[in-house]
């Protein structure tokens, strides 16, 4: 049995030719190839199809409640530094819902990798619009097509000052499972969103949409020039895939916070001095 | 009987009201005993508060509404405060800040700040002459005085220090002794006592449960509890982190929970109204938290700095779906420290949340409170290491499962916010979610082994039975102490779960008599689904106000004649 | 004595049950009465679901628990359906989804559906096959079912629909009539009922009640709400808004009503948990609302697609401070019309939110249900034209003060969410948050005008006396029809407020029975604390499953002897 | 009396001195110039000190709860149209609790004026950060100073297709009185940021240090030009003031919306049918 899979097989509740499946497989994948340890690895999601990710990858995992992955997931890196933590979810989750903590999260750069499913829809209660749905779009519930403007989560994050932010598809398992190594590896915020076709609901954004509308940023791409990536992300006539920006270097929440300054032990393993508080009651 | 001297500061916010009152308490807890408690609006500036200092020969913990004198430190303040004045009350302050109607049916001393304080050298002195006067007309210690401005001021210059002590002599000397207002006969608090105020009693109560991660979204009256915590975060290793809304503190505080840390979440009704889903999260998956509703009048915005208790029922049923939750409400200044500690115990030890229900008068009322060494055994950690064949939510005749937690041990800490197996994998097997539902609920009934017991004020023998919870404690006790009638009042500590230890109590009263800052009874209400016992009579008072004694005296009178 | 066929169609997630259902329901309608229900997992392909269709020759409302005939559609999904099964039920499927030990102990019939689509050329085709089989195992007009195909496909090309038809003939003329299956007289219902399902009642009431907006945030299972209303915006002029999260959507909505829309936010436990603080400000501001709350099994996710009545707390007490609220709980698909009707009707008149609390069973039911004509009463506006000294919380007798709405009329229309005057500005003057507070609590009292009464099923002699809300109409209904003993049902329709009128049926039992979908009995803590009556036994089911009619009547029998 | 103005002298709760006097004198004084009708003018806010500015202008107001005004003003909008509707708070308000709805109106492009007094803290509460307070300020709980990236609300709102955004600064009444006067006269969502000198609790961001920090962009400006706005909302040396993206003809959320296609009426005014509602439940 491989580190993050299972002894026995699993029953996974996604549909067949879901681009779930190969986000797992890459996900998976990164984590072997990176070594980490499944018993210091933690997945934390909210509710979703995507959400449902821990259940299928062998390592602690907190599966919360829709839209509020990202607090868990950032106070658990920040009570214990020593952990790797890993917010994943789908575009109605992180975005939707739980857009207020994806904007002021980024804002703290926690130390962890956040992967978003996009599938440009809501999978789980099936069908409806998502934030990134596009303008004409559909649903049951937007029954003369979608109206707003679709989020952009890169261009959102980017002008937040994020310092790892990635567009994957869930087509390109190599592409994705290198990224993910990349971002998990990133000191600080890292923002992974990935295409992912909802093969039961979005019958329009499919695999080949996906395929026609993206494209991979090439060797020469140079993913530290923030006007660059300004424009890159940007560009919705095709998608680039790729890390579009990363910077280096930025104090990440835990650099930041004053308990860590001269002691890098996790919260749990400080005791608290029970004199000290007695004295601050008793003088 | 005891004596008490009520005086009454009322000026605008920006005032320096506060400081006057720190100053004051400090130095007059060395002579007598006292009590002070304010009022505030809803603005930064101008406006009109109170602060009320209570001078007394024996300890006293109740607001006063009748005041013995009373200091005007701008216009308009007289109008407000109509009502708890009355034929003694001697009036301090400039002659233009009584009407000439009013000046003629009430006593008034002119003291004219604006003018001392130019012959002291700048306004800013103000409020150490006033102290000054104080000191002379209540004859306290001038030393001890001096040096609570001193160590006050420690941080300024010498010579703006000395300025503040000429300040002090002018305001002391300024004061003429007149027979309109009472001595009080001198007797300060025991050595062993000391003052504090609820926000400080609950925080260091905290500090003692283990708190070490804080995520809060500021509302008053709760923020001067996430405040204090910041200002000892370093010291005692307190991860403080504002959120960017209360979901995300509630949430951030289950995650730190998750990981290992007691986390706290502070806020009041509103806030708190916002996380109900997330206390359904700490339900399901036996996460731990621990949430401080600081109470405020409602609905919604309500009255921002003023005083309820209209959040029980909030606090009893928010969140969806069944699960066990804890309810501690201190009303004593001991209590806030030690529930403050215990609910961090409680929540480690059965996983559940545990609420701390306080409002906006206990927290922001200085009154003397005992000394106290906290115990050890409240620092105990449940958590375990855990085996590779690690369950999280094992099933066994005790509903409390073990809790470890990521990174320590060499199982899985799987966790899920939908119904789950033993594993913490999700589950939509009928059976294992009925075996799940009983070992939540099952909790309820254990918890009540650590049951936070009810004090009995008063006679062990008595007809009328009063029943209070949280603040009300000060005034009742006080009233229960004072009346000479067959009253006994029953101080709840832990408003849920109820144990039926009370019921003997609540059986040999004649009468029932709930006293609530509330308009419905909230209190009363639970007693009767969940112990089947009537309060025969509910006090509420709900205009923003704390009850007064006098309020007090005056209703209990009217309840059990 | 009722008889009844219960069939039950067991597959996959995707395998278009639900298509089936509606087919068989369309058609079977006008040969016998028909009730049919679902359960489903929380995935969107694979897993277990199931349909349940009873037949009969009276009317049916109630969930059974024992299956007739079991169709397996997938290889799976035997084992968990196994309570259900009885010696006498026939299974009907594929060979090899049972296993040869099962099939020793059961009848089989075998039904290759994966070779007879291959013979009508496409797999697509299998459940038309499957409406043909069921057709003449139940003896269905042929006539009447090709209609229905027709009418379904009418979108599709006409040679698919003529092959759908074969379909249908191959599976009619595939089916062996046996002495197994028992054969009910045919008893269509009255020409003056039709078939509906509770998301549907709910909508259509909405309409009727002049919902004209509607801002929601999707969530299992009160999205249906969503989706039908969404269907009708255009003709019936609803503005329908996806909100960016709940908190959004009570908050718009309550924006709509100060427009003089009538808005409705359609959500479940979950995000109900979200919306306290804005359900608060609604109570504060007297600015009416509507709220749908499609109650599933919590805390927190819990089971997404399962039933359970565990939220009736959660919508009495959510919200910060004290104010007024009605909730209604339809358990008969007449009462998802007039109490989705009635609901906007009472908010605009009352000035309060109304809450309408069903559930996952109710919602996804199909039963008949007597056609109504909606009374023009309910559309009543109560907006009016403002003068130009209009004061929106203007104090009077009556606690409702007329209501204006912004750009009709000479009035301005200040409406705030801080204690405020008449004139809808904050204060903070004690006496006027007094008077307001006691304005808003008084409506409680004056609600009751309207109280929507309850029914009372069965005798008006009785000694035991059931009380149920909502969902468990049906099967409580069933059992008091059916049932010999002294037994009567309380059908409560109004949970909140009560109205004492219930007192004289509740005094006249010897024993009151609570039948509740939760673990706690949370209506029965209710009817204790506020109308001050115990009940003698709670009959409580928590597993996600609703009652059957086997439990009931087991359950009932046990607590009645 | 003038329009939006009240017979009586009203009692400000402000502090004296504090940058919303000014805010409110440019706002009324937009309004008078604008001749807007008070009867057909909604203000809507949320709480805070700048939240209280509802109380002090003399016209229909909805003041409702921290966080949550947006929401609401987007549906008066929606609801009737012929209303203008200003949504107006403190930073703390409108991008710190509200931030969800902020970042999703944006993308519905409601035809509403959006100001947001922004004081780098929050007021009413005594002093804590807010999330456009700077790093290293120093408040009662953010006791080592403020560690986190300060949110940069143009620069989102730039992102997410934002069709009027603006900054401007409470110092100079005459800009802000034009900049507003603007705003509402867009036909789509306008947001001003407007720099506030909290002069109570922050005395790091004074008048002194906002008049210091910022410069107005000069008449040769182009706000139609997106990929310079797209710089100037990133630029923080000195921060422009001044309408800083301008972008007309975007369809607004009322024109979108399927029920204002053919019908322009205000949604009180509709009358239900209730014979075709009888239909649907009889056939
Ligand atoms: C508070 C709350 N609101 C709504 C829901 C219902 N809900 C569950 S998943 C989901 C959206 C799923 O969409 P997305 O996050 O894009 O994930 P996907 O299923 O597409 O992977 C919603 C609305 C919920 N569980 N909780
Ligand atoms: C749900 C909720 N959380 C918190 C509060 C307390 N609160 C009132 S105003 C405010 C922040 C004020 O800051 P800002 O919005 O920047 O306005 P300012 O006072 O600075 O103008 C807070 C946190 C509240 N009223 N409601
Ligand atoms: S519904 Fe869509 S997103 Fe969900 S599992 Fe199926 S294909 Fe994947
Ligand atoms: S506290 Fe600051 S923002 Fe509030 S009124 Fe005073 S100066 Fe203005
Ligand atoms: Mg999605
Ligand atoms: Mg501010």
């Amino acid at each position: 049995m491989k580190p993050f899979e299972f002894e026995n097989e699993i029953d996974i509740a996604w549909c067949p030719g879901c681009g779930n499946y190969s986000i797992r497989k890459a996900l998976i994948r990164a984590l072997q190839e990176l070594e980490a340890d499944p018993l210091h690895t933690v997945l934390v999601s909210g509710i979703g199809q995507a959400a449902k990710m821990p259940q299928y990858v062998n390592c602690h995992f907190f599966n919360g409640l829709h839209g509020r992955g990202l607090p868990v997931a950032v106070s658990v890196k920040a009570c214990n530094p020593h952990l790797t933590v890993i917010a994943e979810g789908g575009d109605g989750d992180m975005y939707g819902e739980g857009g207020n903590h994806f904007i002021h999260n980024i804002r703290r750069n926690p130390d962890i990798t956040h992967l978003v499913h996009n599938n440009m829809i809501y999978g789980l209660t099936k069908g409806q619009a998502s934030p990134t749905s596009q303008k004409g779009f559909v649903t049951n519930v937007q029954v003369d097509g979608v109206i707003n403007q679709p989020f952009n989560p890169l261009a959102v994050a980017l002008s937040l000052g994020a310092t790892f932010i990635a567009r994957a598809f869930s087509g390109d398992i190599d592409q994705l499972t290198d990224i993910i190594k990349a971002a998990v590896k990133h000191k600080g915020y890292a923002l992974i969103d990935i295409f992912q076709p909802c093969v039961t609901f979005n019958k329009t954004n499919n695999f080949a949409w996906y395929k026609e509308n993206t494209y991979s940023l090439d060797s020469h791409y140079d993913s530290s020039d923030k006007e660059n990536a300004a424009k890159k992300v940007m560009e919705t006539e095709k998608y680039p895939l790729g890390i579009i920006y990363r910077e280096n270097g930025v104090k990440t929440f835990v650099e930041k916070i004053n308990i860590y300054q001269d002691n890098k032990q996790p919260i749990v393993c400080r005791n608290r001095d029970l004199g000290k508080v007695n004295q601050l009651i008793n003088d | 009987m005891k004596e008490t001297l009520t005086i009454v500061l009322s000026g605008e916010a920006g005032q320096g009201l506060q400081t006057i009152e720190e100053f004051l308490v400090q130095s007059i807890k060395s002579d007598y005993h006292v009590f002070s408690n304010k009022e505030v609006m809803s603005r930064v500036r101008g406006g009109n508060n109170t602060v009320e200092i209570v001078i007394s020969d024996k300890q006293v913990y109740a607001y006063r509404n009748d005041i013995d004198v009373l200091f005007l430190l701008n216009n308009d303040s007289f109008d407000r405060l109509k009502k708890r004045v009355h034929e003694k009350t001697v009036i301090i302050g400039e002659s233009s800040f009584l009407s000439e109607d009013n000046k003629k049916k009430y006593e008034m001393i002119e003291l004219n700040l604006t003018e001392l304080s130019k012959t002291a050298g700048n306004k800013l002195y103000a409020n150490t002459i006033l102290f000054g006067y104080i000191a002379r007309m209540i004859s306290l210690e001038t030393s001890i005085c001096e040096q609570i401005i001193r160590s006050n001021f420690k941080k300024l210059k010498e010579e703006i220090i000395e300025a503040n002590i000429q300040a002090f002599s002018l305001g002391y000397n300024h004061y003429k002794k007149t027979a309109m207002i009472k001595e009080i006969a001198k007797n300060s608090m025991a050595d062993d006592y000391k003052m504090i105020d609820g926000t400080t009693a609950l925080s260091i109560g905290a500090l003692a449960g283990g708190c070490n991660f804080v995520a809060s979204y500021p509302m008053s009256p709760s923020t001067g509890v996430l405040i204090y915590l910041s200002k000892k975060a370093k010291e005692f290793n307190v991860l403080v982190e504002q959120a960017e809304d209360e979901i995300a503190a509630l949430n951030m505080v289950i995650g730190a929970w998750y990981t290992g840390a007691r986390g706290l979440a502070t806020t009041s009704g509103g806030g708190f109204a916002l996380m109900g889903e997330a206390l359904s999260l700490s339900g399901i998956t036996e996460t731990p938290c621990v949430i401080h509703i600081a109470q405020r009048p409602g609905p919604a915005t309500g009255l921002p700095t003023r005083t309820e208790q209209g959040d029980l029922n909030l606090a009893l049923y928010a969140g969806h779906g069944e699960f066990p939750r804890i309810i501690l409400a201190p009303g004593k200044l001991e209590d806030a420290c030690l529930l403050g500690q215990k609910a961090f115990y409680l929540a480690d030890k059965y996983q559940v949340p545990v609420i701390i229900l306080t409002d906006q008068y206990f927290l922001e009322s200085m009154g003397e409170m005992k000394k106290m060494f906290f115990e050890e055994k409240y620092l105990k950690q449940f958590i375990e290491k855990t085996d590779s064949g690690y369950l999280r939510y094992k099933l066994s005749d005790h509903p409390v499962s073990i809790r470890g937690v990521p990174g320590f041990g060499d199982g899985f800490v799987k966790v899920d916010s939908d119904e789950h197996g033993e594993n913490g994998l999700l589950t939509e097997d009928f059976d294992i979610r009925v075996q799940m539902n009983d070992k939540r609920l099952a909790k309820e009934k254990l918890i009540l082994d650590d049951y936070q017991e009810a004090n009995l004020i008063g006679s062990s023998e008595y007809d009328n039975l009063i029943i209070g919870w949280g603040s009300t404690y000060g005034v009742l006790e006080e009233y229960v102490r004072e009346s000479k009638d067959s009253t006994s009042f029953l101080y709840i500590k832990q408003v849920y779960p109820l144990s039926s230890k009370l019921l003997p109590y609540l059986r040999k009263a004649k009468k029932i008599i709930c006293v609530e800052n509330n308009a419905t009874g909230q209190f009363a209400n639970l007693l009767h689904w969940y112990l089947d016992v009537k309060a025969d009579i509910r006090i509420l008072k709900y205009n923003g106000e704390p009850f007064s004694i006098e309020e007090i005296n005056l209703r209990l009178k009217e309840a059990t004649k």
